[in-house]
């Protein structure tokens, strides 16, 4: 009930940041040097072709009439139609979507896991050589811009190795996959698809892996420093001293209170996930929404840049508030 | 069964290196309650952890700590984890630290009791009922599915003692387990540890810096000074007729609600770098010779296994011991001791002397300059989200004139803190004015803030961590305006008046003992002139004798007839020594008030005879004429008397009627059974 | 008599010492990085735009070190003179993020109720923004170059530090030691700069150069998507991205060196950074 | 080699593959021709999947086959030609060409679709009004498989312009996803095609690729050889490169520069080449300062290294031109363009401007590597003679909206005319107001030769008047002219049949491979 309660707040408070996104998306995209309609005409075209392009997407109107018309859409779920495709952005979105939240969602899962288990075992076995390798190795793998760490893992994985599919797509067409969410490995589970899962899957762990190295780093830091600090901490002491066994003492001592500063942390680590996606989805042929958004600010796709970063600022803060319940959860000491 | 002889550790760490403990030797048997004693710093707690093989990284030790015939300095690990907690079991000193923030308290304990009785989960479930039930928790189902955090002081250092007991060890230890909690809580712990060497046959080591408050349990006292043995042997000896001098200046230091004179050793322990090769008491001992200074006494054996290392053991009688201590019951009258002038120091002891300007005559009482009057304050600490708050201070009215000195006293929780915040102007009062100088604070200016100063409880964390010292005093002179260079001389003025080196002045808050940076609190306080201090436990903090020094300084300062004082304290004895009227607080109001004399020798309210009755005594049982049942957060002040829920005496009309201040006697109280209590007491007693 | 040495029981670090070794590599990247950038006209023959006129992705050797990229540039040259551009842009990022953010947190975490809440959904706002939606922004609206780089990544940067300051003033507010400086007649502007900025930033300290590595992969990737410095300004990750498909060609020269020269600054920052994270992490203990 | 099953490398002859697998950079923006964007990949699968009623036809030039703009034929048509004035043209539709959908391909739908055309008040309808047509009434059906094109003015541009205009939709399929609020089924259109070309569209998986598979309905020459034709979309010409090298595409149509000159010595990969009419120039704003001065221009002109260019940016494959007038269109000159890189000419060229040095922002598409390149080369040297130049990549809306405005005093342009005659080059770069002439040129010789060039048709008369427009030209330098790079192709070996589209739109229906 507290927990409904405080989620409640917190969506409360998400109305004026997510309006502020709305207002400021909405005002920057058309301060924007650019004419979002002439890249759809033709070179023939006259200012009176331009002027009925306007007309049929409402850019002659006043700013005012053009944003409460895009706000009274926003509250029906309208998104409004796209300048470049003029398709409806809602469902050049559901397609764009699902991809990208798979790619990050697993990704950045995957480097939490991973994080725990190595950070905890970094920890104990603090200041060994052990310890020191892991950490300097997952800092190089956070040193490397994603994009270049991408082409040498195709360079690597496909083309020397020839492990991994071709970087094109995100699943075999052949496997006759039929998009529900877009997400392609949950789009293969819904439709009962075992090839198109495999491939699915095969296609993603190469992006995956380079999202993952990427941010591993810092998730590792965490764990390992909060786990040190409980490993040192009187608490755990305390456990030691009373002599309880080492599987007691990981399980019930160690692992939960050196969690609970992680996922703030992974929902930042999934912020910044969500933005380099934009990279990823470029060197893998992925065409998620990072691109999409990309291509439509370009182009300045009114409709699209809006809709993308809307999207965008509530992922994030979606995320921040999945994250504080999970902290709310993991640590009793926080009151929510 | 523990046998420690010969104990040397050494903690080395790369630029540092600390001689912990040297040549620690004393011996455990079960069923005895043994106590450690000395001051912080002293290797109390490593002794505990040398015990269970739990010494710091870095430690090399020597020596041989036998447990049960084995040494566990040289026991293998399987050893080891089976000493650990079935041998010996140690209580943290931070009770609320020491638990695991994140599991509950009864998982922690059904993990001991699974590793050490071999008990299933079911099994261990309802014993780990039954033993919080034992250490006095009440409610024991509901408190197993509790986090720590939730947990109150007490109630935190309760589940403790469980955990440690649930390992059934056949030792047990307990690190400092009082320090934080209220008097009245602190007996009831300590006698948990009696209970459990007198039940169950264990060995109880417990650790404390506070002798007074260890005496009435232990059989036999160690006494620690600077990871030496100075002093050890039966209690009633080790505490009443101290030979070694620290043991003495140790004693010496603690107030004393019955008036006993604190005395106070200048100095501060040694940090040490290698065992030593002489007296560690030697440069702060007043009986040092050369010798002292040159050889490390040897341990001598006396009678009943009390042995000392010094060469100059001291017999005379302690000074500071009432007359009437050993008796029961309070002296009556206050004794000579508790006057001004009766406070005469002791040259070989005493580093600070009074201000000149502070003369006897200068105290009386000069009713025309009011500096401070509080009405009928309350403040209400809202809650950030939702409705309601906490109801800190309820009613209460005070009126300071210059020259005089007000005691504020109560358990913790009670609204001390705020009441002093109230006063600074650093809270607003929901309801009811305060006037600090005959001006409401909340219209003073910048300059007429710095007219009432405030001495804080963390000396060091009310300094600025990255400004100066001299930053830091000067502070209230930079708000009056005053010139650069008028600044530093009044600032070194402030120092020389707390006898410290002006090269103090450049360092940072960090680089100072606690001592030393309350002394900068005083001075900092005391430099803009103002009309009125306040301090606020300014001595809770403190290491012992550093605690006497301190209460030494504030005594001349309160003297000063320059300005009102008020002083705030948890604890009774400190208030006795200079206060001229003092204040009982509970729960947020003023329960009773009077002269301090009137106050401490004839309390009327059962809250305050509750307080004075367990405030430990050196050398004498405790009148616990009235026991308060409950702890005071399970308490709740709804309507009626604020005491209530606790009040052994308490009648329908108690719960609800609101009580006012009365007039009885010399003094005012808040509770309209006053003339029945003594009684009551009386019958009370007959019945045990 | 027998001298036993104990087995750690609790972890044990060995104070630090690889908390230094950190530091001091990082140190010593970052200083050898920013010589090199500072002296890079004295270490190269070639301009960093100049041309080859005798044609492009010339092997390394010879004349050029690293050879030359598909414009005819040399690479030696240009990996050296992009430390200016991509050091520089990041610390001044940096700092200014820190700047605006310390003002932000400190007003909000001090002032709280709704200044708090405004200036705290504001950052919110920008925090929530995506960043080469922002990058874009900015550019376009002040041009692109040097100066509007440092005030995008500022920008997506300040709201981080705007919370951490936040909330270590809304710890810090609680310290006895501002109640003194109040009693003691300090202004709301004294205790602001005198008390709470000094001590909110240790955190801050720890994070810097870790944001600064990041920082630069940030400019990296907008360099990747267009957004960044504009061409033939020497720059690591327009260089890599210019030459990614060189890779593919086995011509490592044109963006393996700068991949490598980004990695070893980013990593210096990391270093640092983690070494000082560890040095506070240990104070914390 | 990659993992999965596909085309293969290795027979180099055998049966005929039935699945051919291209790579495009970039997913087409929509299916509808009319109302939205559209991009290269957009145009190129137009003009593969909706039926175009007449088209180029083929030549052969070297040893490779082009589009021969030249001659202009039916192909769903079965014919399409004017009356005696020139002014109305009637088109006759070949009987039995079935959509997609197996409607049958009707006049209605000829009305339909260039009504839609004019109503989307874009593209074509802006084409149109350069042969006369501006309003729906001028497009008439006749009978079923009639209908005739009533133009304002006879125009010798007709064929040309029809055979980029004159393409078909479903109309009854199209008809059936209208709306009263959406007459012209653009929502629909934005997903669907209602197709009929050559190929129909199997599948499309947004963002990812296309299946198509070829139109059994079409009854007309040239039907598509290969059944199905896989497109997929990988941005980055380095995974383009690493698929065509392992065998998983038979085509990358997004390599460029070096990448082509190294796949040129790859194993099992051939790179077709065939010179074309890309025509790659500075456009300078004769409007705007400095370059408002012809000295200036001059200058520049002087400033640009050719040579170096088509070495450094084009690794040799491009021709140099010497004139405005692209290599390969009837009249061009090899006087029309006097200017090669000479610095000092160039400084001499300032000089008698006035200027010692001048600055300017040279704009050209950002993420186009080629313009890029070619930016940088020629900044470096402009700077020599004291140009100093700033480079402004502008993504395409900033760039659009720009060069509506006309405010861009320096501009890389690539790109060809779509018809091979310098009549249409002046309407589209050199007069007044034309869409293209981003350099704000206008002389008054050159509108009046254009004005007479409607009239004239005499061959040799148009040559002398093109001859004079080189001159003027020449003189004026409203652009610095670059080069005209070679189209290059990278295949796998086993792809034959690739016709070289002068237009830069593959026609698919010519390519097969051997399995
Ligand atoms: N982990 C450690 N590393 C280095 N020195 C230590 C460590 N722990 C304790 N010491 C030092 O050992 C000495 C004894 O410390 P110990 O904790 O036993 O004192 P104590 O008597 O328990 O004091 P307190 O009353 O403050 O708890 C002190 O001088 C302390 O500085
Ligand atoms: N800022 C605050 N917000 C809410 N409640 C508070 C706040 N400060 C104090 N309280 C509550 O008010 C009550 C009185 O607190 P106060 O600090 O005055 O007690 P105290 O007598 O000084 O106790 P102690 O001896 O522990 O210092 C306590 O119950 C405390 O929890
Ligand atoms: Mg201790
Ligand atoms: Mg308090």
């Amino acid at each position: 009930m507290r927990v409904l309660r405080f989620v409640g707040r917190r969506l409360l408070q998400l109305v004026p940041v997510l309006l502020g996104v709305v207002v400021l998306t909405f005002l920057l995209v058309r301060v924007l040097p650019g004419d979002p309609i002439r890249s759809i005409l033709g070179p023939n075209a006259t200012e009176a072709d331009a002027q009925a392009a306007r007309e049929r997407f409402g850019l002659d109107q006043s700013l005012g009439k053009q944003f409460l018309d895009y706000l009274r859409g926003l509250v029906t779920g309208d998104f409004g139609t796209s300048i470049q495709s003029g398709a409806p952005v809602r469902d050049e979105m559901a397609l764009r979507i699902g991809p990208t939240f798979e790619l990050v969602v697993i990704a950045v899962t995957i480097a939490v896991l991973l994080a725990i288990w190595l950070g905890l075992w970094s920890a104990r076995r603090a200041d060994r050589a052990g310890d020191h390798t892991v950490r300097v190795f997952a800092l190089v793998g956070n040193s490397i811009p994603e994009f270049w760490l991408g082409l040498v893992l195709i360079l690597v994985g496909y083309a020397v190795l020839g492990w991994f599919p071709a970087p094109s797509g995100r699943v075999d067409p052949d496997t006759d996959l039929t998009p529900i969410t877009g997400a392609d490995l949950v789009d293969a589970i819904l439709t009962a698809n075992g090839p198109a899962f495999a491939s699915a899957a095969a296609h993603l762990v190469l992006p995956v892996l380079t999202l993952v190295i990427g941010v591993l780093a810092p998730l590792l830091r965490s764990v390992r420093a909060s786990a040190l600090e409980v490993l040192r901490s009187e608490a755990y002491a305390a456990a030691s001293a009373h002599g309880l066994p080492e599987r007691t003492l990981l399980r019930g001592y160690l692992r939960r209170a050196a969690l609970v500063r992680l996922p703030s942390l992974a929902a930042l680590v999934f912020g910044t996930a969500i933005g380099s996606t934009v990279l990823v989805e470029y060197v893998f042929s992925w065409q998620g929404f990072g691109q999409w958004a990309l291509r439509g600010l370009l182009y300045r796709d009114y409709p699209v840049v809006q809709a993308s970063v809307l999207v965008f600022a509530l992922c994030y803060v979606l995320v921040f508030l999945v994250a504080d319940v999970v902290h709310a959860m993991l640590d009793p000491r926080v009151r929510i | 069964m523990l046998d420690i002889s010969d104990l040397s550790v050494v903690i080395r760490r790369p630029g540092r290196q600390v001689a912990a403990l040297s040549n620690v030797s004393f011996a455990v048997a079960p069923g005895e309650v043994v106590g450690l004693v000395g001051e912080s710093g002293g290797g109390k707690s490593m002794v505990a952890r040398a015990i269970v093989g739990m010494l710091p990284p870095g430690s090399r030790a020597s020596g041989r700590v036998g447990f049960d015939g084995a040494d566990v300095l040289r026991m293998d690990d399987a050893a080891l984890a089976a000493h650990r907690g079935r041998g010996a079991a140690i209580c943290f000193q931070n009770p609320r630290g020491a638990l695991s923030p994140t599991r509950t308290a009864g998982r922690q304990l059904i993990d001991r009791l699974v590793t050490h009785q071999q008990m299933g989960a079911e099994q261990a479930a309802t014993a780990a009922k039954d033993l919080f039930a034992a250490v006095g928790i009440r409610n024991p189902g509901q408190r197993l599915r509790a986090y720590p955090h939730e947990l109150s002081g007490g109630m935190a250092q309760r589940v403790m003692i469980s955990l440690a007991t649930g390992c059934a060890p056949g030792l047990l230890i307990a690190d400092e387990p009082t320090t934080g909690l209220d008097v009245t809580l602190s007996r009831e712990i300590l006698r948990q540890f009696r209970h459990a060497a007198d039940t169950d046959g264990r060995g109880v080591l417990l650790i404390s810096h506070d002798l007074a408050s260890i005496a009435e349990v232990c059989d036999r006292v160690v006494v620690l000074y600077a990871g030496t043995v100075v002093e050890s042997g039966p209690a009633a000896k080790v505490l009443r007729d101290p030979a070694h001098p620290y043991t003495r200046a140790l004693l010496r230091s603690v107030p004393d609600v019955g008036g006993g004179k604190v005395t106070a050793t200048a100095g501060g322990m040694p940090l040490l770098t290698d065992p030593p090769h002489d007296c560690p008491f030697a440069p702060r001992c007043a009986h040092a010779t050369g010798e002292c200074r040159t050889t490390r006494p040897p341990v001598k054996a006396m009678a009943d296994g009390w042995s000392l290392a010094c060469y100059h053991p001291q017999h005379d009688p302690l000074l500071c011991l009432p007359a009437g201590a050993g008796e029961g019951g309070f002296p009556a009258g206050a004794p000579e001791s508790a006057s001004p002038v009766g406070r005469a120091k002791r040259a070989d002891e005493v580093v600070l002397r009074a201000d000149e300007s502070a003369s006897p005559v200068s105290r009386a009482k000069r009713a025309d300059e009011v500096v401070l009057r509080v009405e009928d304050a309350h403040v209400v600490y809202r809650s950030r989200f939702g409705s309601g708050g906490h109801h800190a201070l309820r009613g209460v009215s005070l009126e300071l004139s210059k020259g005089e000195t007000l005691g504020v006293v109560g358990e913790s929780g009670c609204g001390k803190s705020t009441l002093a915040k109230l006063i600074m102007g650093l809270v607003e009062p929901t309801q009811g004015t305060v006037a600090v100088g005959g001006k409401d604070v909340r219209r003073l200016s910048r300059a007429e803030r710095t007219r009432a100063q405030m001495v804080f409880q963390d000396p060091i964390g009310s300094l600025s961590p990255r400004r100066t010292i001299k930053d830091s005093i000067a502070e209230p002179l930079r708000a009056a305006k005053v010139s650069t260079t008028q600044r530093a001389q009044r600032v070194e003025r402030a120092l020389d008046r707390m006898e410290l080196d002006r090269s103090i002045l450049d360092r940072l808050p960090h680089e100072l003992s606690g001592g030393q940076a309350q002394r900068i609190g005083i001075a900092r306080a005391l430099v803009g002139e103002p009309d009125l201090i306040v301090f606020d436990e300014p001595t809770s903090a403190l290491d012992v004798t550093v605690q006497a020094q301190i209460l030494d300084v504030i005594a001349d300062v309160a003297n000063d007839a320059g300005h009102g004082s008020v002083f705030i304290s948890h604890d009774l004895a400190t208030v006795r020594g200079f206060a001229d009227r003092v204040v009982v607080l509970y729960l947020g109001r003023v329960v009773e008030e009077g002269p301090v004399g009137e106050v401490f020798d004839h309390p009327r309210h059962p809250y305050t005879r509750a307080l004075l009755g367990s405030a430990p005594r050196l050398g004498g049982a405790r009148t616990a004429d009235v026991t308060l049942v409950k702890d005071l957060d399970e308490a709740d002040a709804a309507a009626g008397c604020a005491l209530a829920a606790r009040c052994p005496f308490v009648t329908d009309a108690c719960r609800s009627q609101e009580q006012t201040l009365q007039p009885y006697g010399e003094s005012r109280a808040a509770c309209w059974r006053v003339p029945e209590i003594p009684a009551l007491i009386g019958k009370s007693a007959t019945h045990d | 008599m027998a001298e036993v040495q104990l087995a750690p029981i609790t972890v044990g670090g060995r104070d630090g010492r690889f908390a230094r070794a950190l530091i001091v590599v990082g140190t010593t990247i970052l200083v050898v990085a920013a010589l090199a950038a500072v002296f890079a006209p004295l270490l190269s023959t070639w301009g960093p735009t100049e041309i080859d006129p005798s044609g492009t992705l010339a092997r390394p050797g010879g004349e050029h070190l690293l050879g030359t990229d598909a414009n005819g540039m040399d690479v030696w040259s240009r990996v050296l003179h992009a430390g200016r551009i991509d050091l520089g842009i990041a610390v001044c990022a940096v700092a200014l993020a820190v700047v605006a953010g310390t003002i932000l947190g400190l007003l909000a975490g001090y002032l709280g109720g709704w200044i708090d809440d405004v200036l705290m959904r504001i950052v919110d706002i920008f925090q929530a923004f995506p960043t080469f939606i922002l990058a874009l922004a900015v550019a376009a609206l002040l041009g692109d170059g040097f100066g509007n780089l440092v005030i995008t990544i500022a920008l997506v940067n300040a709201p981080a530090y705007a919370r951490l300051v936040r909330a270590e003033v809304r710890t810090l507010r609680e310290m006895p030691y501002i109640d003194a400086a109040k009693t003691s007649g300090a202004s709301t502007v004294g205790i602001l700069w005198r008390h709470l900025l000094p001590n909110s930033l240790t955190p801050v300290r720890v994070i810097a150069p870790l944001n600064c590595g990041w920082a630069m992969l940030t400019l990296a990737g907008l360099s990747f998507l267009g957004l960044g410095i504009t061409v033939p300004t020497a720059e690591w990750g327009s260089m890599i991205s210019l030459g990614t498909s060189d890779v593919v060609a086995g011509r490592w020269w044109t963006s393996v060196p700068p991949g490598l020269a980004l990695l070893v600054c980013v990593l210096g920052f990391s270093l640092l950074g983690e070494g000082l994270q560890e040095r506070a992490d240990a104070r914390r203990r | 080699a990659g993992s999965k099953s596909g085309p293969k490398s290795g027979a180099s002859a055998g049966p005929a593959a039935s699945t051919l697998r291209i790579a495009v950079s970039s997913y087409l923006s929509s299916w509808d021709q009319d109302f939205v964007g559209f991009d290269l990949t957009a145009l190129m699968m137009f003009k593969n999947v909706y039926p175009y009623m007449i088209d180029y036809g083929v030549t052969t030039a070297g040893d490779s086959q082009i589009l021969d703009t030249q001659n202009i034929t039916p192909t769903f048509a079965e014919s399409f030609e004017p009356d005696a004035s020139q002014q109305v043209w009637t088109l006759k539709l070949r009987k039995g060409v079935k959509f997609a959908s197996g409607n049958e391909m009707k006049a209605d739908d000829v009305k339909w679709s260039k009504d839609r055309a004019f109503a989307a008040a874009a593209n074509v309808a802006g084409i149109y009004r350069t042969i006369g047509l501006t309003k729906p009434e001028q497009v008439v059906v006749k009978d079923d498989y009639t209908v005739e094109f009533h133009q304002e003015f006879p125009s010798a541009l007709t064929r040309q312009i029809q055979a980029i205009s004159l393409y078909v939709f479903d109309s009854v399929e199209a008809k059936k996803h209208a709306t009263a609020a959406d007459p012209w089924a653009k929502e629909w259109f934005a997903k669907n095609a209602p197709t009929g070309g050559y190929f129909n569209v199997a599948k499309a998986t947004q963002g990812q690729e296309i299946e198509l598979s070829a139109n059994t309905g079409y009854p007309g020459p040239d039907p598509a050889k290969t059944p199905t034709i896989r497109i997929s979309v990988v941005p980055a010409a380095a995974n383009q490169r690493l698929q065509l090298q392992a065998g998983d595409i038979d085509i990358a149509l997004g390599i460029t520069g070096q990448d082509l000159q190294d796949l040129k010595k790859a194993d099992g990969i051939k790179v077709l080449s065939a010179a074309s009419n890309d025509q790659v120039a500075i456009q300078m704003s004769v409007t705007t300062a400095p370059f408002d001065d012809v000295n200036v221009r001059k200058a520049l002109a002087y400033a640009v290294p050719y040579e170096q260019i088509i070495k450094n940016v084009y690794g040799g494959d491009a021709r140099p031109t010497k004139s405005i007038v692209p290599l390969d269109m009837p009249g061009y000159s090899e006087a029309g363009y006097p200017y090669t890189y000479d610095l000092d000419k160039a400084k001499a060229a300032l000089a008698a401007a006035g200027k010692p040095s001048v600055s300017s922002e040279l704009v050209f598409e950002a993420g186009n590597d080629e313009q890029q390149k070619i930016a940088v080369q020629v900044q470096s040297e402009a700077a020599k003679a004291g140009i100093t130049l700033k480079l402004a990549p502008l993504d395409p809306a900033t760039l659009g909206e720009r060069r509506t405005k006309k405010s861009i005093p320096l501009q890389i342009t690539t790109g060809q005319l779509w018809v091979n005659d310098v009549e249409y080059m002046l309407a589209t770069s050199f007069v007044k107001g034309a869409a293209l002439n981003y350099s704000n040129y206008t002389n008054p010789e050159i509108e009046d030769i254009y004005t007479k060039s409607h009239t004239t048709v005499d061959d040799a008369a148009r040559k002398q008047l093109w001859a004079r427009v080189q001159e003027i030209l020449a003189a004026d330098v409203p652009w610095a002219i670059i080069c005209q790079p070679n189209f290059n192709l990278p295949v796998r070996e086993n792809v034959s049949g690739w016709v070289q589209p002068m237009d830069g739109l593959a026609r698919l229906r010519y390519l097969s491979a051997t399995a």
